[in-house]
């Protein structure tokens, strides 16, 4: 196959490009023709595609999300807000705590080890990237009916692959949610969050400036895992009957993560970076063209210079390529032998593979040969943006009026009634004891677990002179935001706030992650403008922001949706962890108070 | 002049930090050891933490018992110098034969992590002075490979010489006692000399009443060997 | 009593970070010379009777749904000679 | 290049859990006939040069030293054929 570069494309305008396998509409791909004024080469191709694919570009969910920041209330604890890798918040002492939920569903579904394993290696790297040491996970999940043989595939392969890649990091895991219901069957939810701590002056952004400053690429080598994942795993409903559409699954290296992890923070310590990011689902392509569109100029990219673990990727491969555990930093020239010493130190592979420029394109080059030239911004941030159509289904009043009534739900009237629907209760999967799962998952690492499992909320101490810490709970009830998404995202919101707040911490941020159906039906897309506005209205009147989070579209099996599942995490400070309560009875004579009605 | 306990970060250990900590609350300085460095700066003792080292890939402790560190480590605890391995520090120890016996993979083919309930069988150790035997524990445990097995031979010698330190007990609550499978419950054993001791539960994670399972049984480890030094 | 063995091995383009483990401690053992290091499992399977093509058969099927994930792995199945 | 292979077991009076999950999984998947399975490891290892009798031996010495630990393990080296 010969190169397809920029000028090759310039003299072929008319050839045939597979903008449709990659996942692009027809209108998107003219757009591209229209901002480059020809039609873009093979590599630029992939990049859009990946780019502007529902998982990275948020075309559906973009106009809804606004609100979070519209209707954000006033916070002084706010450092960094949406829009970064994750928001920052400031917690006292001249600490600033970064947090994030994210999803990884259809990987995990798949692959179920392996999709929930990466799923915590991403949002580690996401915290990371922002300065912070990672200090804590937490896994809310969703699975379908306990005793369904799938399930059985799913489930313990989930909860090992969480387990061994956090484990493996050292995170201690503080918290989570397990949640059985039919409508996961085909499509599970595995989404992880992860807390970082940092010094007000260690945030780090993802911002590539000053010409001649180099590009690093550090962590693993590049192989062919999950090419076109991006486009085609998180955009397309998954269908078992285009086998081919399976790309290539990721797996996770936790032990390279955690090189990673330290010497990231040791370049951090050394103030060895100016910029940093993340490889993420759209691998070279966001985190290149990201750091330039932020920057104040342009980057130029010796693709070829790319360390492979498979020598015949093409361009458009490695551009694409999801191998996990890579990092891209922004380095002075006279900084870039130490970023290197301290590299291999860790037995980190470390390359510089391009500068930034004082231009305005992102050019990447393959052996001489220039394959892309873009402006940044055009891959990074100007991606198409949808307002769906939406509108409140024609089954929701039914939905709603379906109350049980006396005769369908009758009330235990005697001693023995009541002691059966206890036992019922008792002894059902999403009333169970969740040890089995929690017992797989190292709480102690760290030594700064205040509270974990079964508390209501997470909480670490972060200094250990002053004893300040925060804590985190993740709360989200499917079944209520079905018969409501907008009171039912609220209370998703409102749980969580109290379970951090009967911990004994103040609560101060929130991070969500909005698990819906397909964006393309009007149902679904009115459940989500509805749950986005409620959580936005609830974030407002409790007076604590959205500073991030992670939108997950097109979760169902067939023409199926998932239930709207918003995951709502907060988190919340404590001055000192002394003075939090857990539950249980800490004496015998103690009292017992029923706060509210 | 301080005691000096020096903890080894290898490439992927986890509670080395931890490790430093526990010897800071015992009283002692922690010497941060780095597993390229064959110079032990002049420690008065060793931690090898827990973790997993090189990803415990292999087998856990495998790759870094070939570590230039440890080739100083294994001729100074030849000659007496104490050391703890604590859970993958115990692997190490095995796999670089300062401790005999081997770890294999827990017999319920999970990672367990839990508050677990141990009997100190020997107190005569470097590491265990400060216990009586006969005590019980309560410290945290968190492996994947944790099934101590050696050969018929090996066992008799360690039961008949003394040298299994810690036993696995059941908690209050039940349960099972035995978390891994481990021969004879062994949680922890030590060489013939009583300087070296391994075992897979974590100490470090058991010093302070405000963190972790909130108990303190873990500290004595630290403070035994720092009463043993200074004695010395 | 006939043995069959299964190996399986990662796909060659899925990444072996054991593999890679086990490939960067050799040289610093002193073996060098060696390019590429994978690791898979092995599988010994004891029949109880003799190992004939429909036997062979249930084992391939086996492997497929069971020994190995498919999504990542590769399988073959041999039957141990001198046993 | 040329591939040798190492195959690494439990030594048989070592309890292999694994094997066994594996074993009593079968029947319930309905593959029967099967009286043991043991779960091993399986290394390939391509040589940068020829396999002659020095390179196997130094191999034969790493899987001794390092692939294998002889305390639970057994292992055996061989070269693979037709490759
Ligand atoms: N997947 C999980 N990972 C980690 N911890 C979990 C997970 N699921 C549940 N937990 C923890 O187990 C405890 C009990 O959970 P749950 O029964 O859901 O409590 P609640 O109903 O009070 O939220 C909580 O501390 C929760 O954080």
């Amino acid at each position: 196959m010969t190169l397809d570069t920029v000028k090759n494309a310039e003299q072929t305008p008319d050839a045939a490009q597979p903008w449709a396998e990659l996942g692009l509409k027809q209108d998107e791909y003219a757009r591209i023709r229209d901002i480059l004024g020809r039609r873009p080469t093979g590599a630029e191709l992939a990049m859009y595609s990946v780019m502007w694919s529902e998982h990275c570009s948020y075309k559906s969910s973009k106009v809804h999300l606004k609100q979070f920041g519209e209707k954000a209330p006033e916070s002084d604890a706010m450092l960094v807000g949406i829009g970064e890798n994750a928001g920052v918040v400031d917690v006292g002492q001249g600490y600033a705590v970064t947090f994030k939920v994210e999803s990884h569903n259809h990987p995990s579904y798949i692959e179920p080890y392996q999709g929930a394993a990466t799923g915590i290696g991403g949002i580690v790297r996401d915290i990371l990237a922002m300065g912070a040491r990672p200090v804590a996970v937490m896994d809310p999940l969703r699975f379908g009916a306990a005793d369904h043989p799938d399930t059985r595939r799913v489930l313990p392969g989930i909860v090992a692959g969480i387990g061994g890649y956090g484990n493996c990091l050292g995170l201690p895991n503080i918290g989570g949610e397990v949640v059985f219901d039919p409508c996961y069957q085909g499509n599970p939810l595995v989404n992880a969050l992860c807390v970082g701590v940092m010094k007000h002056e260690d945030i780090h952004l993802a911002k590539a400036s000053g010409a001649g400053n180099k590009v690093i690429l550090y962590g693993a080598r590049t192989g062919g895992d999950g090419i076109g994942g991006v486009s085609v795993l998180a955009s397309e409903t998954f269908d078992d009957s285009k086998p081919t559409k399976r790309p290539a699954v990721q797996v996770g290296d936790p032990f390279q993560e955690k090189l990673l992890i330290e010497c990231t923070l040791e370049v951090f310590r050394e103030q060895l970076v100016l910029g940093i990011q993340d490889l993420g689902g759209a691998g070279l392509s966001c985190a290149t063209s990201e750091l330039a569109s932020a920057g104040s100029g342009g980057m130029r990219i010796e693709l070829d210079t790319v360390p492979l673990r498979d020598a015949t990727l093409s361009p458009e491969e490695i551009l694409m390529s999801e191998s996990q555990e890579r990092m891209c930093a922004i380095v002075e020239p006279d900084k870039v032998e130490r970023f290197l010493a301290i590299c291999e130190k860790w037995d980190v592979i470390a390359t510089v593979i391009g500068e930034v420029t004082d231009g305005e394109r992102l050019e990447i080059f393959w052996h001489g040969e220039q394959v892309v030239d873009v402006p940044p911004r055009t891959v990074a941030h100007d991606g198409p943006v949808y307002q769906r159509p939406y509108a409140r289904p024609s089954w929701q009043d039914a939905l709603q009026a379906d109350a049980p009534t006396a005769e369908r739900l009758a009330r235990p009237a005697t001693g023995e009634e009541l002691k059966q629907t206890l036992l019922k209760v008792a002894g059902s999967p999403n009333q169970a004891s969740k040890s089995w799962i929690t017992d797989q998952y190292d709480r102690f690492v760290i030594g700064n677990t205040v509270l974990a499992t079964p508390e209501d909320s997470g909480m670490i101490r972060i200094d250990e002179e002053t004893n300040l810490g925060v804590s985190v709970a993740t709360d989200g009830n499917g079944r209520y935001t079905k018969l409501d998404p907008y009171t039912g995202a609220q209370l998703a919101l409102a749980e969580a706030y109290r379970n951090v707040a009967a911990g004994g911490a103040k609560p101060l941020a929130v991070s969500d992650c909005l698990n819906f159906g397909s964006p393309e039906d009007p149902d679904v897309m009115w459940q989500f403008a509805e749950a986005t506005r409620g959580l936005a209205d609830a974030c407002q009147a409790l007076g604590t922001p959205v500073t991030g989070g992670n939108v997950s579209l097109y979760n169902q099996t067939g023409e199926v949706a998932i239930h709207p599942t918003p995951v709502v995490a907060v988190l919340g400070v404590i001055d000192d962890v002394n003075r939090r309560t857990p539950i249980g009875f800490a004496d015998e004579g103690h009292h017992l108070y029923l706060l509210g009605d | 002049m301080t005691t000096r306990v020096g903890v080894v970060t290898f490439p992927g250990s986890l509670d080395d930090r931890d490790a430093q900590r526990a010897i800071r609350l015992a009283g002692a300085e922690p010497v941060a050891l780095w597993h390229r460095d064959k110079d032990l700066h002049q420690v008065d003792a060793v931690v090898l933490p827990g973790g997993f080292s090189y990803g415990d890939y292999l087998r856990a402790g495998a790759i870094s018992r070939f570590s230039p560190v440890m080739e100083s480590l294994i001729e100074q605890a030849k000659l007496g110098m104490p050391v703890l391995g604590i859970c993958n520090g115990f692997q190490v120890l095995t796999e670089s034969h300062l401790l005999p016996g081997a770890m294999l993979r827990n017999n319920h083919l999970h990672f367990i992590c839990r508050d677990q309930k141990l009997r100190v069988e020997n107190a005569a150790t470097a590491w265990t002075s400060d216990y009586q035997a006969g005590q019980e524990i309560s410290i945290p445990l968190k492996n994947m490979d944790g099934r101590y097995t050696a050969d018929r031979r090996t066992i008799d010698e360690l039961e008949s010489e003394g040298r299994v330190v810690f036993r696995y007990l059941a908690s209050e609550e039940g349960g099972l006692c035995n978390p891994n499978g481990s021969i004879n419950d062994i949680a922890g054993i030590t060489n013939a000399a009583g300087n070296v001791v391994g075992l897979m539960p974590h100490p470090e994670h058991a010093v302070e009443p405000l963190v972790g399972t909130g108990k303190t049984d873990g500290l004595p480890f630290f403070t035994s060997v720092l009463k043993q030094l200074v004695n010395v | 009593m006939a043995r069959v063995v299964v190996d399986v091995m990662l796909k060659p383009e899925i990444l072996d970070p054991q593999g890679q483990a086990v490939q960067r401690a050799l040289p610093r053992l002193g073996f060098t010379g060696i390019a590429d290091v994978r690791q898979g499992k092995r599988f010994e399977l004891e029949l109880e009777g003799p190992v004939d093509d429909a036997a062979l058969a249930k084992i391939r099927e086996a492997a497929e749904t069971f020994l190995a994930n498919t999504v990542i792995e590769d399988f073959t199945v041999r039957v141990e000679d001198g046993q």
